[in-house]
């Protein structure tokens, strides 16, 4: 049990850094980009440890390449525009 | 300056509303009455051992069908947004050619993602994953031979033949459980086999192998409108 | 572990919602959607968590007779795995609707939209 | 493009039974309904993708082939072990004693099984990192440049498994 | 025994992922941040392994599995967007 | 018996572990993107390796499924950063060259130009 507590802390504190990196103007929108994959990443994991495996695999499955390749789909068109 | 305050205002608020929920939050010492019905009849009623796929397909099947249609008209709408008349800017510069290990690489990969991806809408009911996860994983299939060859013709007939014959027969298994077994899409229209081996749970492995071709045909046909704008 | 998974939920929510109310970029804007999206996910699935007990899938490990004593609420988990699919479709769409709009208008600046503001 | 490999022929059969191995090892069962549906799930797969390869594709099913690929393996997972404990030398070590380069070598392989199989091997051996396959060179980043020549560098990086690879692909 | 050591290697587990937290804050360009996210997910991995042992469901391994087969595929999709942008 | 097979699991275990963060560690310590792709693709496969190994001794009913997880990562693994190398060559991410020799900017200088 003490193992998934701090596996969960650890998790937690990963989603809210990249969260943070996510939504930080600072840098570039393909980081945000990647942020934001990393946050689905720790999502999937702390799904399975509440006990929702069908959950976490589901956010593997579109989380790990189709949302990623969307975003970088469309970013890779607009020229010019990326950057606000 | 005066919409960043109202947005803090706004966020201020919601924050408020978490933090009171987040401290009356008090888990469940056991299960509410819908869960203790699943969790004890799931068994018999359909013979699944996964019960969320049981959930999913069965006791809430109307709502997945309405669910799988949502995403077709999703990938309808994509489809019809980007369609025709998209100026890209200018003439796209070449892109550097794919290299020979992507190729021979995706080569091998892309028949175990597509099994691996039917193994999980064929397992739906007895392991994690259904028909959704399938699909985005033939989909993810899909995806790694777009990325290897951009130029590369798909059949858009097969994925359309796909996407509305597994959409019929997912309708039409409705329609028979109504006349054969309970009501719409009531699984129990095959026989339960043995709890825990492939072929059991009545129709829920047929449902889900639909279902799964389905959304993936829809995850397809959305990547590929996205991606074909270029040529 | 349920409260930090909410807590945490409830704080994805509001960056997410904060980067998607302040950012002009619509790109960024949807990623802002996708992170709040993802909080919403972990705070229903976080609902549906009872401490101590084990997934809603029976089997070798949890037999069906003492399954009402084992396992969780296998509602949430079923809502948040078509919310996911559906989050997928949403992005896509929202994605579509901002490249149409870069192609008629060849920017991506929202304030720069005149004909979006009443 | 510089095509130097040869453009293998569909290899439907040897897909097939790739396919049903990973079914049978994923399913962890060899209930003759669990076969039977991966027979039928293969066959639909291996039949939709004409271009799809396997481990078996331009395998040599000879004993001396067989026999090369468990040395193979063996010599690969050796040299895995090899190289992290030299990465690990290496991070722990306050100097950090690198000499970074990228080398050119030479490969006699043609299947393409074979090349992917060479350059991942490369990729995951002392030092080493497949950043490019053109035609019979590989350029690969080395942590530790020892020999910059051709020769040096492919007698070094190479021939260890290309020794094998050669017995099984050809 | 047994107890404590899988115990030590969670705690290490739980090193390696901050360490790879820091190079993806830090990474000074894309592709440095793209590597640390690959070694994120490796170790998520790994987590999701020490979660299957530590519940006793051989079940939860299939998020593995969908993990090690489509984890490269983000990392790819970013390396074509930088080729492509560079030209 | 059976304690000394999960005592055995469990070093195997923690030795994956300890390789995952030496590998992490020389993400941190290298200092260009090359040869961080070097530490992270290699200490992380065997690590990984290593940990399923150990999981498979301390439950030996997982034994199937972590085999296929093994033999997934050992394709995908080094072939995410084979392309991944390919795209920094390419783009002419900025390196540390010690020896001074890189024959692959001898013969792509078209690969030159991009972002530094």
């Amino acid at each position: 049990m003490s193992i998934l507590t701090g596996m969960s802390v650890v998790l937690a504190a990963g989603m809210i850094v990249a969260a943070l990196v996510a939504i930080s103007p600072q840098r570039s929108i393909a980081i945000s980009i990647i942020a934001s994959g990393a946050v689905s990443l720790f999502a999937s994991v702390m799904f399975l440890l509440l006990a929702a495996p069908d959950v976490a695999m589901t956010e593997a499955a579109i989380g790990s390449g189709l949302t990623t390749f969307l975003f970088f789909f469309v970013l890779g068109r607009v020229r010019g525009g990326g950057d606000d | 300056m005066i919409k960043r305050a109202i947005a803090f205002a706004l966020l201020a608020g919601l924050g408020l509303v978490f933090l009171a929920l987040w401290q009356g939050f008090e888990p469940d010492p056991s299960l509410n009455r819908s869960a203790l019905y699943y969790a004890e009849n799931t068994v018999t009623d359909t013979g699944a051992a996964n019960i969320v796929a049981a959930v999913i397909v069965t006791y809430r099947g109307l709502d997945t069908l309405g669910e799988v249609t949502v995403l077709f008209l999703t990938a309808a709408i994509v489809a019809m947004v980007l369609r025709g008349g998209l100026a890209d800017s200018g003439p796209r510069p070449g892109r550097w050619p794919t290299g020979e290990l992507l190729h021979t690489g995706s080569r091998l990969l892309v028949p175990l993602i597509a099994l691996f991806g039917a193994y999980v809408f064929l397992n739906g009911h007895l392991t994690p994953g259904g028909g959704f996860q399938g699909g985005a994983i033939i989909a993810s299939a899909m995806l790694l031979m777009l990325l290897t060859d951009p130029a590369r013709n798909f059949s858009h007939r097969l994925i359309a033949t796909t996407e509305s014959v597994s959409g019929l027969a997912y309708v039409a298994i409705g329609l028979a459980g109504m006349a054969l077994a309970g009501g719409f899409l009531d699984n129990r229209i095959l026989p339960m086999g043995e709890f825990g081996s492939i072929l059991s749970a009545g129709a829920i492995p047929l449902i889900y192998a639909l279902i799964g071709l389905k959304v993936g045909a829809e995850f397809s046909s959305i990547l590929l409108s996205l991606s074909e704008r270029e040529k | 572990m349920v409260y930090l998974a909410l807590a945490t939920g409830f704080a994805l929510i509001l960056l997410g919602l904060y980067g998607a109310i302040t950012r002009r970029n619509l790109l960024r804007l949807i990623v802002g959607f996708t992170v709040a999206d993802t909080g919403t996910h972990l705070v229903m699935v976080s609902v549906g968590y009872l401490p101590g007990r084990t997934a809603p899938i029976l089997g070798a490990a949890v037999p069906p007779e003492v399954a009402a004593l084992r396992i969780i609420d296998p509602v949430p988990q079923a809502l948040v795995l078509t919310a996911i699919v559906i989050g997928l479709g949403v992005t896509a769409l929202m994605l579509a609707y901002a490249w149409r709009i870069y192609a008629t208008r060849g920017t991506l600046d929202i304030s720069r939209l005149r004909q979006l503001k009443w | 493009m510089n095509v130097a490999y040869t453009t293998s022929r569909p290899h439907r059969t040897g897909v097939f039974f790739a396919l049903l191995l990973f079914w049978v090892l994923l399913s962890g069962s060899l209930a003759p309904t669990t076969l039977g549906i991966g027979v039928i799930v293969g066959a639909i797969i291996a039949w939709l993708l004409p271009g799809a390869m396997s481990f078996f594709s331009d395998f040599r099913f000879s004993g001396r082939a067989v026999r090369a690929a468990i040395a193979y393996f063996g010599y690969f997972l050796l040299a895995l072990v090899k190289a992290n404990l030299r990465v690990a030398g290496l991070v722990l070590s306050p100097a950090l004693p690198i000499n970074p380069g990228f080398v050119k070598v030479r490969t006699r392989l043609k299947s393409p099984m074979g090349r992917l199989l060479l350059a991942n091997s490369i990729t995951l051996t002392p030092g080493t990192l497949t950043v490019e396959i053109e035609g019979e060179w590989l350029y690969v980043h080395w942590v530790t440049a020892d020999a910059p020549d051709i020769e040096g560098a492919t007698h070094e990086i190479v021939e260890g498994f290309e020794r094998y690879l050669e017995v099984m692909y050809g | 025994m047994a107890d404590l050591l899988i115990l030590a290697a969670a705690a290490m587990a739980g090193i390696a992922f901050l360490l790879a937290l820091v190079r993806f804050l830090r990474g000074p360009t894309a592709v440095d941040r793209v590597i640390a996210f690959d070694v994120l997910t490796i170790v998520a991995l790994t987590g999701i392994v020490l979660v299957a042992l530590e519940e006793g469901r051989a079940v939860y391994l299939d998020v593995a599995l969908v993990y090690a087969l489509l984890s490269f595929l983000g990392v790819i999709v970013v390396a074509r967007y930088l080729e492509d942008r560079a030209k | 018996m059976s304690g000394l097979l999960e005592i055995l699991g469990a070093a195997v275990l923690f030795a994956g572990t300890v390789f995952l963060a030496l590998g992490a560690l020389g993400l941190i310590r290298m200092p260009d993107s090359f040869n961080r792709i070097q530490a992270g693709t290699k200490a992380t496969t065997l690590g990984t390796l290593l940990v399923l190994l150990g999981a498979g001794l301390l439950a030996p009913t997982f034994a199937f499924k972590l085999v296929l997880i093994g033999v997934f990562l050992l394709f995908t693994n080094p072939l995410s950063s084979q392309v991944l190398a390919r795209a920094a060559a390419r783009i002419h991410a900025p390196k540390v060259l010690g020896g001074a020799v890189d024959r692959f900017d001898e013969d792509h200088p078209d690969a030159k130009g991009g972002r530094a």
